[in-house]
């Protein structure tokens, strides 16, 4: 019944030539839903920015792709960019897992998946995932700089290690633990399914074992209970947590709890570093908020599609072209260099740490240097 | 403890003729003895009766016999016309029912959502063979079994003279016609031995009459052992063959229906001054009918449809 | 496991598991009077968790009360997450299974329905406040109450099970002691005997769902305050391990209830030194299961079946 | 002495039998129109923050909406109390126009006499359906395959279960997974390797088997239960499923799920990303599944399921095996599932344990009720119509609204339609049955004491 | 505040007491589209027992819960001491003195036998310990069983607690549906015995009966419901002699 109804709903009435429109995929309802917040408005703020410029000779619309951050719902969701055929790039997967799951398809579409940060290693092995291009430091760089911190500058006994059995999670503790295992420190692994409720058992787990250091290889939505139960529990040594944790939201839902948490990320403050100070402000003059984690990174991406698409020039802009483009591609961004080595990965190798110091989140500095090696 | 006031039956005789016995039969719930060592013996071909107060037993002894219940001690024998034995004891209903027992309960247990015919071809298929692969496929082995148990069933409707009401709904079936439709489709199952819970209740003594002829006609023409629990002594002294007294769960007699009557301990713990009471109420009526010479009643029982 | 973790252990799954009881007996209850799962009894338990926040965050606690302005905030956020989940029950009560008490509907029709209001309300919640969490504000210090068996008491802790057990046994009064639990044991029994006996059965329907509702909106709060955040889908897993308690103590019973609610509770927390954390509801559902097959109507369930 | 009480009991009469004003049904039911006002208003306006909770409520309580949205609530009821007579008469008069018209009465007894007809239309309407998706835009011809085709094919298999055997099965969705995951293993697809890797075609009845035994192997234990007991158990049984899945990774890969599964392959041609050559296949099982199960449902099988859920006990004591015919739904349930669970991972190429959260079996078992327990055809256009609706929606409402709609259609529909969109025949009797107090219409339980 | 008060019993007995209790007037009651009462009169006099008989469907059942308000009737009027009662609800009703015993007993299985009896006297503020002891002098049996589980009492027991919770409420009107369906001929006895007796103490008693003789040789005044309407009423000695009524009541020389 009604199906035959909806034949001629898809909204693929464009591509006449003069409209295209860019994706961002990523967390927009359900859990974490701030982490994706942040990207969407920097790719909006690109896209806005550019039509205001108005020397692309072409328009460009925006299209919002919601996995919520889950991997089985993330292949439906990419569909829908796929099924728009107007849609010429992806921004995004925001998150490891959703990629893990939509990369497949969108590579069999061509559709460049250009990832702000989506940091599990393992996603541009072999490049598998014909149009994944990341742009972003992975998680060895940012496991390797939490066992460094932990080695050198805290001169940790045992650490604690969780991870909440996301791609992203289990990458990142892996990495982590072969890091700190070299560094000769007792690691005592465990892993914690997202959106566990209650973590007063786990954190009590914590406390027992008697580790003087903790990483917590999730996203912020378990990590604020879970250190909050934690303080309940009494544990008093220190923690750290990587990028999926690095947002204000985490301290509005922590409270106390949060205070001096370390936090890495494979970004900078947008807020602090000189580059960024305009966009800092641009953003914040649009959103009311200031830009957050990957808000700045997600900006650079949209520019460096922007000005592929606008190389290739109007009407011959498509998947296929752009993909070839991108994937070869040096763009100069606000926060990095950009460009990707033959798997699609990105060079750099540089972590950033923060810490929660009074309710805020204090941006620190390159980890390694931090860290003194 | 039991005292058992029939003339002892040749015991060669009584095992030859022995279609249902129990020896021994305790069945406990926590600290409560239900039956407690029932030992009871029924004829191929007869019209028992069980009777006794209300708790005395009598449903949880059918309970006993057809499986639902697993009494903790005893011994429940059939012997099916085919020849050998079978223990009863502790078997799940539907096997209890395939060996040749079918029972009634004591509040009507209908399929009521099914029709008539419905309620009927379900358990005179639990008889026919057809599995669920073949029907699907739609085997002419499965379309066979269909036509069977429809044959079956219309018989069987028209025997207790439901043929009528073929397709009307069980649920909407008259109060005695849903009890015709019970002992239908337990004779659906080809029992030996059928076993009714009080199919009296709630009828008024017209309706208890072609109960009567019915529960006769079972016996007679269709060769089943009636197993019967009821409290209409009308009943039970007109058509049981013999009777069995159950009370707190032990045997407190067995013998013929007049024998029964005047048992003291039956007169005592169940029957009461009933029979005088009857007795008085018939005197009332000739006292009465004397007063006013009889009317006319010519258009008398109109009201059963 | 040593046995001191033990007792560390024993008292989280203890704590967790009172909340499990008090959620439990609103299924219960329920069950008891209308052979209802009630699925959106975790709705209520959610909801519940917002009324208080929503008071609480009327009238902003500093980061700092006094030790009386603690008293206060919690008094309140417990009243008014009671208020709101018995709010939410009573109109569940009317809108939705009152129209369905009236033409007899099989008990099928009342679960999908059930089902359907569940959806329907925490997503109106998440409409209403938000799909992320909100954190619940701090109303007191958590501090070190008590020291049991080497294990450290927290005040969250003690509230807590204070609280549960105040509840419990205030229930357990009125349904053995008052004439509404007269009425609502009836009720439960034979209604329509009952209303013979001069029982208002829509009267005492309502009241149960609105007891019912008091008790999981107070627990909802309570929970929220314990696991420190909020969420419009938080009702979902508890709600489902309490009903599961409900099912293990034995359905329609309510001391049943609180037992099933702490075995699970502990079950749950002990899984998690063994097993580790991503086996902790296998653990509660592995009980239940290991329960009803030896006692298929529950630990307090009634043995008497069905004479036929 | 009694002229006193009886005055005093007049009085009490009087009072009692008195409808106040605010007793009226229609007080009562503006008021009803008012609150349900009240709350589409909430359910319309703007979405909240957690970061300040009253900002929905500010903005809603009041606003220029809910005026308007109050104004109709009260137009509506008017109308009703009002001018129902004309407007019923009238679509009355229209319907009796149509329904009573002499062609669509032909047709309607042509239909219900000859059987030629039927399946006349059935042909045509499988015709239809293989050709009219086609037209669809790949988004609609994904959410056609992946999930309004595997739904219905659950939903059929879920029927039996529930509609038929009367079993409230709350795990159903768990033997997705299990066919899922067979489909994974069995191509090679897990992190354990299979004796031999079998082409996706002949996993098909592999996993069938296997979701038969699992269903047997569940259902063994279980069926002794009372109805609500069942119902919790079989909800454990899929979480534990799901916990499994999620946990045993080296099996079955845990939450990273399972990678590049094959897609179908047959006589050298491959199924294609192109979801259509999955939506023929579908189709195919769809209809020999009906086939055999409608032929199922009007033998001794469906009569015996039947005869256990109104009284099983009656059923066992006519000779009727409940356990093995509890188990025979079950298992014949689980397979389809199975089914559908080898063609989704074949299809979707990737999943992970999310994909069967236990919301599932829950939303399964709502489409099997919507479209109207038991009956088949209820039950596909019931469950196409639900799976369909929250995609329709993702346009028209703010997409994280969805569910609230399919939640509250979800009670306003057993309120005023329990039966369901297309009930079975039987269904509908034990419901009007159930309503005039005879029997229970589903084998929950037996009833444990009086109705309220 | 409507406490009942002990009446004696009319000494004639035969017609309907000067003040009627309890009178139907064209009482219409349905189930949907069936009419199961097709306007009914009947009247109860003060301190009488009426037995109400018919076949299996005929209405009795109906007519019974009509007045205890469990149904409301279609047209027609129940009046009881003169003032109109239907359209109260059962729960209000119990307060006007009405006591029903419903057809198949009805306990509640998982109370106590001293608990149904208190459930009895649910309308009362407090349980009337007076009243239970009468109760439980009128039947030893129960006061046996005090503390026993209802629902594992026998037939008969439940049939006693069933009468013996209605006279907790204080009744002034007794209805009675089929108490001697299912019992023993010795219990059945009893029964009667208890009903007479309760009579005797000042309560009106409805009777609806299968068992018409020992029915009608216990009532004042006899009624016959066929298909929904009344067929036949008058003295219950009268009844009892009438031909039609031996012939389809009592068994007598039919078939
Ligand atoms: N499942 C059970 N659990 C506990 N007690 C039971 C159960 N079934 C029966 N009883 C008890 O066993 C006794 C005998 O009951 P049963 O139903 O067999 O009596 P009966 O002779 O059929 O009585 P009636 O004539 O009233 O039908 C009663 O006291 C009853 O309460
Ligand atoms: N809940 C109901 N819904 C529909 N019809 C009903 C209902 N209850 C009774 N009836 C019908 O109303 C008529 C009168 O029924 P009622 O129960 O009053 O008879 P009765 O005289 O008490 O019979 P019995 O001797 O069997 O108790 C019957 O035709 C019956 O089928
Ligand atoms: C947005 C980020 C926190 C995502 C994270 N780095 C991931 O790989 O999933
Ligand atoms: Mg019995
Ligand atoms: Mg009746």
């Amino acid at each position: 019944l009604g199906l035959t109804a909806c034949g001629d709903d898809g909204g693929d009435s464009a591509s006449g030539g003069d409209s295209y429109k860019i994706a961002f995929q990523g967390p927009l309802s359900g859990d974490n839903v701030a982490l994706g917040q942040n990207m969407e408005r920097g790719v909006k703020l690109a896209l806005k920015e550019a039509e205001a410029k108005g020397d692309l000779g072409f328009k460009v619309e925006y299209l919002a792709v919601d996995d919520q951050g889950d991997p089985a719902k993330a292949t439906a969701a990419a569909q829908k960019a796929i099924d728009d055929k107007s849609v010429m790039a992806l921004v995004g997967p925001a998150f490891s897992g959703p990629t893990n799951s939509a990369a497949p398809l969108l590579g069999r579409a061509g559709l460049t998946a250009i990832s702000p940060s989506a940091t599990n290693p393992t996603l541009t092995e072999g490049h598998k995932y014909a149009t994944f291009l990341r742009g972003v430091p992975n998680d060895n760089a940012q496991g390797a700089g939490m066992a460094t911190y932990y080695a050198k500058k805290l001169k940790a006994k045992k650490v604690y290690l969780l991870d909440d059995k996301t791609d992203y999670g289990v990458g990142l503790a892996t990495v982590a633990e072969q890091g700190l295992k070299d560094a000769g420190i007792e690691v005592v692994k465990k892993s914690v399914p997202q959106k566990t409720p209650d973590y007063s058992a786990t954190a009590k787990d914590v406390v027992n074992s008697k580790a003087d250091a903790l990483i917590y290889a999730g996203y912020y939505q378990d990590l604020a209970p879970f250190s909050k139960k934690l303080k309940e529990a009494g544990y008093t040594g220190a923690g750290i947590s990587g990028d999926g944790s690095n947002d204000m939201k985490f301290v509005e839902l922590a409270g106390d709890a949060a205070e001096n948490w370390y936090l890495t990320c494979p970004c900078t403050d947008a807020s602090v570093e000189q580059a960024t100070k305009d966009f800092a402000a641009n953003y914040q003059k649009e959103y009311n908020v200031a830009p957050g984690t990957y808000s700045a990174e997600a900006y650079d991406l949209t520019n460096m599609v922007l000005e592929q698409m606008k190389g290739l020039g109007k009407g011959k802009v498509d998947r296929k072209a752009l993909y070839t483009a991108l994937s070869k591609a040096t763009y100069k961004g606000l926060t990095k260099e950009f460009s990707f080595d033959e798997n699609g990965e990105f060079g750099g190798t540089d972590i950033y740490l923060y810490q929660v110091k009074a309710g805020k989140i204090a941006y620190q500095g390159n980890i390694n240097e931090l860290a003194g090696s | 403890m039991a005292t058992d006031v029939t003339t002892p039956v040749d015991s060669s005789e009584r095992s030859a003729d022995t279609v249902l016995s129990t020896a021994g039969v305790t069945l406990r719930f926590g600290g409560l003895t239900v039956l407690d060592d029932v030992n009871v013996t029924m004829r191929r071909g007869e019209i028992l009766s069980v009777i006794g107060p209300n708790g005395a037993g009598k449903t949880s002894f059918f309970n006993s016999l057809t499986g639902v219940y697993t009494p903790q001690q005893g011994k429940i024998t059939f012997r099916p016309r085919s020849g050998g034995e079978k223990q009863l004891l502790g078997r799940k209903p539907h096997l209890v029912n395939r060996m040749g027992l079918a029972r009634t309960f004591q509040n009507i247990r209908l399929f009521g959502a099914l029709t008539a015919i419905e309620n009927v071809k379900i358990a005179a298929e639990t008889r026919l063979k057809s599995d669920p692969v073949s029907i699907m496929l739609g085997l002419p082995r499965a379309r066979k079994a269909e036509r069977a148990s429809d044959e079956k069933a219309l018989t069987l409707l028209r025997f207790v003279g439901l043929e009528s009401k073929l397709n009307e709904l069980a649920g909407s079936l008259s109060y005695g016609d849903q009890r015709s439709l019970e002992i239908a489709r337990a004779l659906a199952t080809d029992p030996e031995v059928l076993l009714l819970d009080e199919p009296a209740a709630g009828t008024n003594p017209t309706e208890k009459l072609e109960l009567e002829q019915l529960i006769r006609r079972i016996n007679a023409e269709l060769g089943v052992s009636v197993l019967l629990i009821e409290h209409d002594m009308r009943l039970v002294m007109s058509v049981a063959d013999r009777v069995v007294v159950l009370n707190f769960g032990k045997k407190i007699a067995e013998g013929t229906p007049s024998e029964i009557q005047r048992h003291p301990a039956v007169i005592e713990a169940y029957l009461g001054s009933g029979a005088d009471d009857a007795a008085a109420v018939e005197e009332m009526i000739a006292e009465l009918e004397a007063e006013h010479p009889a009317q006319d009643g010519a258009d008398g029982a109109e009201e059963d449809q | 496991m040593s046995l001191h973790e033990f007792w560390d252990f024993l008292v989280l799954g203890v704590v967790l598991g009172s909340i499990y009881a008090v959620i439990a007996i609103g299924y219960t209850l329920v069950y008891g009077v209308l052979q209802l799962i009630n699925f959106a009894h975790s709705e209520v338990f959610m909801l519940g968790a917002y009324g208080g926040v929503l008071a609480l965050t009327a009238v902003e606690p500093g980061s700092n009360p006094s030790a009386l302005g603690s008293v206060a905030y919690v008094a309140l956020g417990i009243g008014a997450g009671a208020a709101l989940g018995a709010l939410t029950a009573f109109g569940l009560e009317r809108a939705a299974y009152r129209p369905l008490r009236r033409h007899g509907a099989p008990r099928l029709i009342f679960l999908i329905t059930a089902i359907g209001a569940s959806f329907f309300l925490f997503n109106l919640a998440g409409k209403l406040f938000g799909r992320d969490p909100t954190s619940v504000p701090e109303m007191y210090d958590n501090n070190t109450v008590a020291t049991v068996f080497g294990a450290q008491l927290k005040t969250t802790q003690v509230l807590l099970l204070a609280s549960a057990v105040v509840m419990m046994v205030g229930l357990d009064l009125i349904v053995h002691r008052t004439k509404l639990g007269a009425g609502i044991r009836a009720v439960s029994q034979d209604a329509e005997v009952a209303s013979l006996m001069g029982v208002d059965i829509d009267k005492v329907v309502s009241r149960t769902f609105v007891i019912g509702g008091l008790l999981g909106g107070a627990a909802g709060f309570l929970y929220g305050n314990f696991v420190s955040q909020v969420k419009f889908d938080m009702g979902f897993i508890p709600g489902i391990t309490a009903f599961a308690a409900a099912v293990v103590g034995g359905i329609g019973n309510i001391r049943g209830a609180m037992l099933g609610g702490l075995m699970l509770g502990i079950v749950e927390t002990l899984t998690v030194p063994l097993f580790g954390d991503e086996w902790r509801n296998v653990g509660a559902f592995v009980v239940l299961i290991l329960v009803l097959m030896f006692r298929p109507t529950g630990i307090l369930g009634e043995r008497v079946g069905r004479t036929a | 002495m009694s002229t006193q009480t009886s005055s005093a009991r007049s009085e009490a009469a009087a009072r009692l039998r008195k409808v106040n004003w605010y007793q009226q049904p229609m007080v009562k039911r503006l008021f009803g129109m008012l609150v349900l006002a009240l709350v589409v208003n909430a359910m319309t306006g703007e979405q909240g923050s957690s970061s300040d909770l009253f900002l929905s409520l500010k903005d809603g309580f009041p606003s220029t909406r809910m005026w308007i949205i109050l104004a109709i609530a009260i137009a509506i009821w008017a109308t009703r109390e009002f001018a129902a007579e004309p407007v019923k008469s009238g679509s009355r008069s229209v319907r009796d126009l149509v329904t009573q018209a002499p062609a669509v009465v032909t047709v309607r007894e042509r239909l219900q006499r000859d059987k030629w007809t039927r399946w006349g239309v059935l042909a045509l309407v499988v015709v239809l359906a293989l050709v009219i998706p086609g037209q669809l835009t790949g988004y609609w011809q994904t959410v056609l395959v992946d999930q309004i085709a595997i739904f219905v094919l659950l939903a059929i298999g879920l029927n039996v279960v529930i509609g038929w055997a009367g079993l409230l099965d709350l795990g159903f969705f768990a033997f997705f997974a299990v066919g899922a995951y067979s489909a994974a293993y069995w191509t090679g697809s897990l992190p354990v390797e299979p004796p031999i890797e079998l082409n996706n075609f002949l996993v098909i009845p592999v996993a069938m088997v296997t979701c038969l035994i699992a269903g047997v192997l569940l259902g063994a234990p279980t069926l002794r239960l009372r109805g609500d007991y069942l119902a919790i158990v079989t909800l454990g049984f899929h979480e534990i499923v799901y916990i499994v899945a999620k946990n045993a990774d080296n099996f079955t890969g845990g939450p990273q799920g399972v990678p590049q599964i094959p897609p179908f392959k047959a006589f050298g041609y491959e199924f294609p990303v192109d979801p259509m050559p999955y939506w023929y296949l579908l189709v195919a099982l769809v209809v020999i599944i009906v086939f055999a199960f409608s032929r199922l449902e009007h033998s001794r099988v469906g009569r015996a399921w039947t005869a256990i859920r109104e009284d099983e006990v009656a059923a066992a004591a006519n000779g009727v095996d409940t356990i093995r015919f509890k188990l025979l739904a079950f298992a014949i349930g689980a397979s389809s599932s199975g089914v559908a669970g080898v063609v989704y991972a074949s299809k979707v190429g990737y999943f992970n344990p999310e994909n069967f959260a236990i919301l599932n079996s829950i939303l399964v078992l709502a489409y099997v009720l919507f479209g109207g327990m038991g009956s088949i055809p209820g039950v596909l256009v019931g469950t196409a119509f639900l799976v369909w609706l929250p995609e329709i929606l993702r346009d028209k409402v703010p997409p994280s609204d969805r569910y609230m709609y399919l939640g509250a259609l979800l009670v306003v529909m057993m309120i005023f339609r329990p039966q369901g969109l297309w009930p079975s025949k039987r269904r509908q009797r034990e419901l009007k049955q159930a309503e005039e107090g005879i029997g229970d219409a589903d084998a929950m339980s037996e009833p444990a004491g009086g109705r309220i | 505040m409507s406490e009942t008060v002990a009446l004696k019993k009319d000494s004639g007995g035969s017609a309907p007491g000067a003040t009627p209790l309890l009178e139907l007037r064209g009482l219409r009651v349905a189930y949907g589209a069936i009419e199961a009462l097709k306007g009914i009169d009947l009247t109860v006099g003060e301190g009488e027992i009426v037995a109400l008989l018919g076949g299996n469907g005929a209405g009795k059942t109906t007519t019974l819960r009509t007045i205890s308000g469990m149904l409301s009737p279609r047209s027609g009027e129940v009046l009881l001491g003169g003032d109109r009662i239907d359209g109260i609800k059962s729960h209000d009703l119990v307060r006007f003195g009405i006591g029903h015993v419903p057809e198949g007993r009805r306990v509640f299985p998982r109370m106590s036998v001293q608990e149904n009896l208190q459930m009895g006297a649910y309308r009362f503020k407090s349980v009337d310990a007076a009243q239970l002891g009468r109760v439980y002098e009128l039947f030893p049996r129960l006061a046996e069983r005090r503390t026993q589980l209802s629902g594992t009492l026998s037939g008969g027991e439940q049939q006693m607690l069933a009468i013996g919770r209605a006279l907790m409420g204080k009744p002034e009107l007794l209805l009675l549906d089929e108490p001697s369906m299912g019992l023993a001929p010795l219990v059945v006895q009893q029964i009667f015995e208890i009903i007479k007796e309760i009579n005797a103490a000042g309560t009106t008693v409805l009777l609806v009966e299968q068992n018409a003789a020992q029915a009608l040789a216990l009532a004042d005044r006899g009624y016959v419901l066929e298909t929904g309407s009344i067929a036949m009423s008058g003295p219950a000695r009268e009844m009892l002699a009438d031909s039609r009524i031996r012939a389809a009541y009592l068994g007598e020389g039919a078939v």
